[in-house]
């Protein structure tokens, strides 16, 4: 107890990787979905949850909307805004080389990143405070704000709905069908663009809530917050298998607590938190290159 | 017939910058005008600040349009928070738009980005809120009207340990930003020796710039009870860092540098950052000279909506207040001339306090403003001499 | 031995045009060096740097076809590595003023050739060291593991306070001005290019880009053909970080960080990935074309006070251009074809007979 | 003397059973085919030989001619496929895989590039060494070219060729690696009679002018029982029957396969 950590130090900070973790874990779901899908890495998602997080605070804080009719919209200008990608920026290249696709997805993320700079300014903006959410209650000894129990609880139901959504439903399997094999699917008289844009509504809606999480716990919204979180999240869904929800909760789950356990038990090396993610991605992807809960993937010759 | 578009689309861009480029601009002699350069930040991660000198600087122009006779024109360049593109800019300033000085920029690497460029075309720049040693050091060309970082992290560290009272400080520094680390170091020798105690920093955190989630740091930082916490760092992260800290039952005291007085950090931080306290080189309400008090009046009128009027707006009007006596000193528009004016200022007197360049560039200035936050304002509280 | 003797020449077959052009090429170098201003120089320097950078980008992603990120970081490590060992000795106290350079290196200068070429090496031993894990990857997936070596190269540079001096960076570095370095050195790069492509390991490079599995099947040891690739493609990198740095005379870890890369992406994307003279143009065009397109960032853009121009405006076009050329023209200026005389006067015919066909030439000649 | 042995070589995918005990042995210097319905595993089989599939159980045997002239039993199992190639085994693809958007030419001297006797460096830098070695492959790689009907295309994109070219290509690419054996998967798919015919020709030419072994794939009956001396017949990744053309073509199981009989009938 004189030395190191105490208890309460050690739990408080499982309570930050946690919080965290799901946050991370939320936004991971996005991109494994679309990966399981399109087998692409939508670079374009941290940008995604970017400006659902700007939708936010123009609904709240400069026209003064309800904060659940705000929400709505958000979450339906996020899903059209996903959506709306994929049908101009992906699906004219879906028979293109997959680095066309690549590419198109890093310039989709560019060119939101610059709009959202040219239009909201470099400056950051204040999310609207919800006290409810952030004002610290004590356990104890334990500080902690009621959105950080929140985060995981909201994650943890979307998990459940979503595995529902893919094994029992007819768009799950359709998803799945089309996960597998494109001809056999659209032989099998599946709407692959259909499945395909439900994909993106699910992982774009999915980071609105995200974005609105996010922000309740940090409050700032910024042109360039979604490159570092995107590129973290696109990690822990590797981590977990990409393809695989519960993978990408796991994920997700697995990098905040590596984040938040580097920070507590080496203090001297607080400088290197962003690179224990591709740390992290490295190391899976040499001994577990189909991540913790992937499927062995055989290239057809 | 795609390709040959795009091959005439590329020759669009290409054949007017070259023939621009040939066709330059008359030089600097025989125009009737003078031209100023602003090299600024304007997009990217510093626009924020840029935006503040630019503010300051167009004001002063407004106020003095003229010198020497001439019309001062002012040439703005925005250097993009990006070395790259700073240097360029700068190169474009001196070059193609033939100006006769430089103001700027906001964040000092950027400042030393330009360094190289107007040292070796012999044109002076004034930096304006650049603290860090690096721009002026070994440099001729380049003088700042700010102080420096160990004389604000000295400021600071006897303001913790004097008016606070602290014995144990926690700092939290941004390890990818050269400002928050040069503060940090300055602040932890000073406080040391004012102390007698080397164990006096209990904690040290480090995050990078654009972090958002600092619940770690803090958690450790929260183990070793400090009685302040000093914070250096960009505005938009510290009060993050802030907001974060009371939620998690930290209660010490925040202190800062002078990049937190912008209004992100007060609507960023909210309530939570009521009471940080961060020294800074201008107060509105407390002008120390003349000169002072007319750029309050000044910048009131112009903007009439604006509440506080930030430390570095007052430093880009006293950067090109102080450039233009350095032209009427020197009697001429040439760089040459203008520069040696420059080194030879004396008592100039500036809206934020009395300026007197010494040999490496520096204003040479004993007195730092203390400002807390209090009712969502920039507040006053003291002000600090230190030799 | 006579059979020999003649297809010796036709192997290394060097066209009388070539030559002229060659020479034109020098004497207008020649003639800018001597007249041209320093923002002019400047900008002339950048696009024979970025060329240079460019062309080991595509070396790895347009001829090998391994979709790499990791520019920002193999430029990084050139731009330090001439930067830690070009800094005058007697200005490294005042440039370390928080932390003393390490004694190991604080009193080793070097020529800046030598440290140039040392930054093209080490920046190859990075390449190796991170081929080993990364190069065994599926496409997407070494795009973002060598995007996140780059990261974690700039962390690092951002935390070694004694070697790079953290982020307070690297000032003074003996600056170049000369546009006889960059672009001598950027014509070597483009000749050891041009043969490399056209050798034996050219032809494996781009036997993967093709089909990595029949590849492996003629006999190509795929991780071996990928990490010469890689590393020859670091080393350019590597050295052109290093110009850059002497170009800027300051580095610091800001400066890489990975958005750097999407700069070089739009070049090789625009100049076509897998075509050299592709590259070099599309350098020019996209570091001459950014600079002149400042005017959108102005609000007195064509003479109007119109609220559209302000900053930032620029880069929203630049992007919505790449967007552009990947949606609509996916193979860029050349594709994978070379700016060969052949090529030209194959295109002069094909314009030709455009034009001598007017009307009917609407659907006809080079829109595959 | 075999060339070639498997021995009770298993290929699993998750649960599914692709090749299940496979015992083949090609003898050095004949011609041996592999048969059997759509989805029966030959490619796989294939796929195991060449070493891009790790076989879950078993065996690969491989006995190469070194270049002293010593025969050694080498066991290739898992081997890399590159490293396969190297000791003298080449395959072609079902569906072709050539290299679309390189020369004819280029296609062919890839195939050399295994043998290159000096590194990059003295490549690029066109050191004497590397500049013979490339004239070297050149000349072969233009006989080879010459040989197989395709000298006067040599500069053209191998994605401009009509479909039968491209299949000539694709074996003139494997004749490159120098194979001692040559594994054709469906040379004559998607042939005509007439080409069908020109290609039995040319393989019975080129066994004998390059001394080869050959293990094909095919599914033209008419080809596989004129020109093979042994056949394999897979069903279901079993090997249900092997023998001469003589003895398959009256094998009753090979016809329950062929014709689809119930099994339980014949049970």
């Amino acid at each position: 107890m004189v030395v190191g950590m105490t208890l309460e130090t050690f739990l408080q900070q499982l309570i930050n990787g946690l919080s965290i973790g799901s946050l991370y874990a939320l936004i991971a779901i996005g991109y494994t979905m679309v990966y399981g899908i399109l087998r692409l890495i939508n670079f374009a998602h941290g940008d995604i949850f970017m400006m659902a997080a700007y939708f936010t605070y123009f609904g709240i804080a400069v026209f003064f909307l309800p904060w659940y009719v705000t929400f709505f919209i958000t979450i339906v200008l996020t899903i059209l805004l996903g959506v709306g990608i994929e049908r101009f920026a992906y699906r004219p290249l879906r028979d293109a080389p997959k680095t066309s696709l690549l590419i198109s997805a890093i310039g989709v993320s560019f060119l939101l990143e610059n709009l959202a700079t040219y239009l909201f300014s470099g400056k950051p903006q204040a999310f609207p405070n919800f006290p409810l959410m952030t004002n610290p209650i004590n356990f104890g000894s334990l500080t902690v704000q009621p959105v950080s129990i929140l985060i995981p609880i909201v994650t943890f139901f979307i998990m459940i709905g979503l595995l529902f959504l893919i094994n029992h439903t007819k768009v799950g399997m359709a998803m799945r069908a089309v996960s597998v094999d494109y001809d056999t699917a659209k032989l099998m008289g599946i709407k692959i663009n259909g499945v395909i844009s439900s994909t993106f509504a699910i992982g774009s809606g999915l980071a609105a809530v995200g974005a609105i999480l996010w922000c309740m716990k940090y409050p700032s919204v910024l042109p360039l917050m979604g490159v570092v979180i995107g590129l973290k999240c696109f990690i822990a869904a590797v981590i977990g298998g990409i393809g695989n929800v519960k993978g990408a909760v796991l994920g997700g789950l697995i990098l905040g607590f590596s984040e938040v356990l580097m920070v507590a038990f080496f203090p001297a090396l607080t400088g290197y938190r962003d690179a224990v993610a591709f740390i992290i991605l490295i190391i899976i992807l040499l001994f577990l290159p189909n991540g913790l809960l992937g499927k062995k993937q055989v290239e057809k010759v | 017939m795609k390709k040959m578009l795009v091959l005439l689309l590329s020759l669009a861009l290409v054949v007017p910058m070259v023939a621009g480029c040939s066709g330059s601009s008359t030089t600097a002699e025989d125009s009737d005008v003078i031209k100023i350069g602003v090299f600024e930040p304007l997009t990217g991660a510093n626009a924020a600040g840029g935006e503040l000198e630019v503010d300051g600087i167009e004001l002063a122009n407004q106020l003095r349009p003229e010198v020497l006779g001439k019309k001062v024109e002012l040439v703005v360049a925005d250097n993009k928070s990006d070395k790259a593109e700073a240097t360029t800019a700068a190169a474009r300033l001196i070059e193609k738009d033939k100006v006769v000085a430089v103001l700027g920029s906001w964040g000092s690497s950027l400042s030393i980005a330009a360094g190289d460029v107007v040292k070796t075309n012999e044109v002076p720049a004034v930096a304006l809120s650049a603290t860090n040693p690096q721009v002026t050091a070994g440099n001729d060309y380049y003088f700042r009207v700010c102080f420096l970082d160990p004389f604000q992290g000295t400021v600071m560290a006897n303001y913790a340990s004097k008016n606070l009272n602290a014995k144990k400080v926690a700092i939290i520094q941004e390890v990818s930003n050269d400002y928050s680390v040069g503060l940090a170091k300055f602040f932890t020798d000073a406080f040391v020796k004012l102390t007698g105690d080397p164990n006096a920093i209990v904690a040290t955190g480090n995050y990078n710039t654009g972090d958002q989630d600092f619940t770690g740091i803090l958690t450790n930082i929260k183990a070793t009870n400090p009685d302040v916490i000093f914070a250096p760092g960009n505005y938009t992260e510290s009060a993050l860092i802030i907001k974060q800290a009371r939620a998690l039952g930290i209660t010490a005291p925040f202190i800062g540098g002078d990049t937190w007085e912008t209004n992100e950090f007060i609507t960023v931080g909210g309530a939570d950052v009521e009471g940080a306290v961060m020294s800074t080189f201008f107060d509105d309400t407390n002008p120390l000279t003349e000169a002072g008090k007319t750029f309050v009046a000044e910048y009131k009128k112009a903007y009439p909506d604006r509440e506080n009027i930030p430390a570095v707006t007052a430093l880009g009007y006293d950067g090109y207040m102080m450039t233009l006596d350095a032209i009427e000193r020197a009697g001429s528009a040439d760089p040459k001339a203008i520069r040696d004016a420059l080194a030879a200022t004396v008592d100039f007197e500036g809206a934020t306090g009395m300026i007197t360049i010494d040999a490496n560039g520096d204003a040479q200035k004993t007195e730092a403003i203390i400002k807390v936050v209090k009712d969502g304002k920039f507040t006053y509280l003291d002000s600090v001499t230190v030799q | 031995m006579e059979n020999i003797q003649h297809r010796f020449g036709a192997y290394i077959k060097i066209h009388w045009k070539t030559i002229v052009f060659l020479g034109v090429v020098l004497i207008t170098i020649g003639l800018l060096d001597q007249f041209v201003d320093s923002y002019i120089r400047r900008l002339l320097n950048l696009c024979a740097i970025y060329t240079i950078i460019s062309l080991g980008m595509n070396l790895v992603n347009g001829f090998t076809g391994q979709f790499s990120l990791g520019q920002a970081g193999f430029m990084a490590v050139g731009a330090y590595t001439v930067a830690i060992f070009t800094v005058p000795i007697e200005a490294r106290a005042t440039i370390f003023y928080l932390a003393p350079m390490t004694p190991l290196l604080a009193n080793i200068q070097l020529p800046f050739i030598v440290a140039l070429l040392l930054g093209g090496l080490v920046s190859a031993g990075f390449a190796f060291l991170i081929g080993g894990p990364c190069l065994r990857l599926r496409g997407d997936y070494l795009a973002i593991a060598t995007l996140g070596f780059s990261e974690i190269i700039r962390i690092v540079f951002t935390n070694t306070q004694t070697i790079t001096n953290g982020a307070l960076g690297i000032k003074s570095i003996p600056t170049i001005t000369s546009l006889w370095w960059t672009y001598g050195i950027a014509i070597i790069i483009i000749v050891l290019m041009i043969l490399l492509i056209n050798s034996s390991y050219g032809r494996a490079f781009k036997s993967i880009r093709e089909d990595e599995i029949a590849a492996e099947a003629m006999g190509v040891g795929l991780f071996k053909t990928k990490m010469t690739s890689f590393m020859i493609g670091a080393f350019f990198t590597g050295i052109g970080g290093g110009l850059f740095a002497a170009l800027l005379g300051t580095v610091d870890p800001k400066q890489f960080y990975f958005t750097l890369t999407y700069n070089f992406l739009l070049i090789i994307v625009l100049g076509g990935l897998g075509s050299i003279s592709g590259t070099v143009i599309a350098s020019f065009v996209v570091t001459l074309g950014q600079e002149w397109l400042r005017f959108l960032d102005e609000p007195m853009a064509f003479g109007l006070d119109l609220p559209i121009f302000r900053p930032g405006l620029r880069m929203v076009v630049f992007s919505a251009l790449l967007m552009v050329v990947v949606l609509f023209y996916r193979k860029g200026l050349m594709g994978t074809n070379e700016l060969t005389w052949d090529f030209i006067g194959k295109k002069i015919k094909v314009i030709k007979s455009k034009f001598n066909r007017k009307k009917s030439a609407s659907q006809g000649g080079d829109n595959k | 003397m075999s060339l070639l042995k498997t021995e009770n070589v298993v290929m699993q995918f998750g649960g599914v059973v692709a090749v299940n005990d496979l015992n083949i042995d090609i003898k050095k210097g004949e011609l041996a085919a592999l048969i059997g319905p759509n989805g029966a595993g030959k490619t796989t089989a294939f796929n195991v030989i060449t070493g891009v599939y790790a076989p879950t159980k078993g065996k690969v045997l491989f006995s190469p001619v070194d270049s002293v002239g010593v025969t050694n039993e080498i066991d290739i199992t898992a081997r890399k496929p590159n490293k396969i190639t190297n000791l003298g085994i080449a395959r072609t693809f079902q569906n072709i895989r050539l290299f679309k958007e390189l020369t004819v030419m280029e296609n062919v001297l890839v195939a050399t590039h295994q043998n290159v006797d000096f590194n990059f460096l003295s490549a690029t830098l066109r050191l004497p060494k590397a500049i013979r070695g490339e004239l070297k492959a050149k000349q072969d790689c233009e006989l080879l070219l010459d040989r197989m009907g395709l000298i006067d295309l040599k500069d053209e994109k191998a994605s401009s060729l009509p479909y039968g070219q491209q299949r000539h290509l694709e074996i003139a690419r494997a004749l490159a690696t120098d194979p001692q054996l040559l594994l054709l998967d469906e040379p004559a798919a998607g042939m005509n009679p007439q080409e069908t015919d020109e290609l039995t020709d040319l393989i019975l030419k080129l066994k004998t002018d390059f001394g080869l072994t050959i293990f094909m794939i095919e599914h033209h009956m008419d080809l596989v029982m004129e020109i093979s001396d042994h056949i394999y017949v897979l069903d279901f990744g079993c090997t249900i029957a092997k023998g001469t053309p003589d003895q398959i073509q009256n094998d009753p199981k090979v016809i329950e396969a062929y014709l689809g009989v119930d099994a339980d009938v014949e049970d």
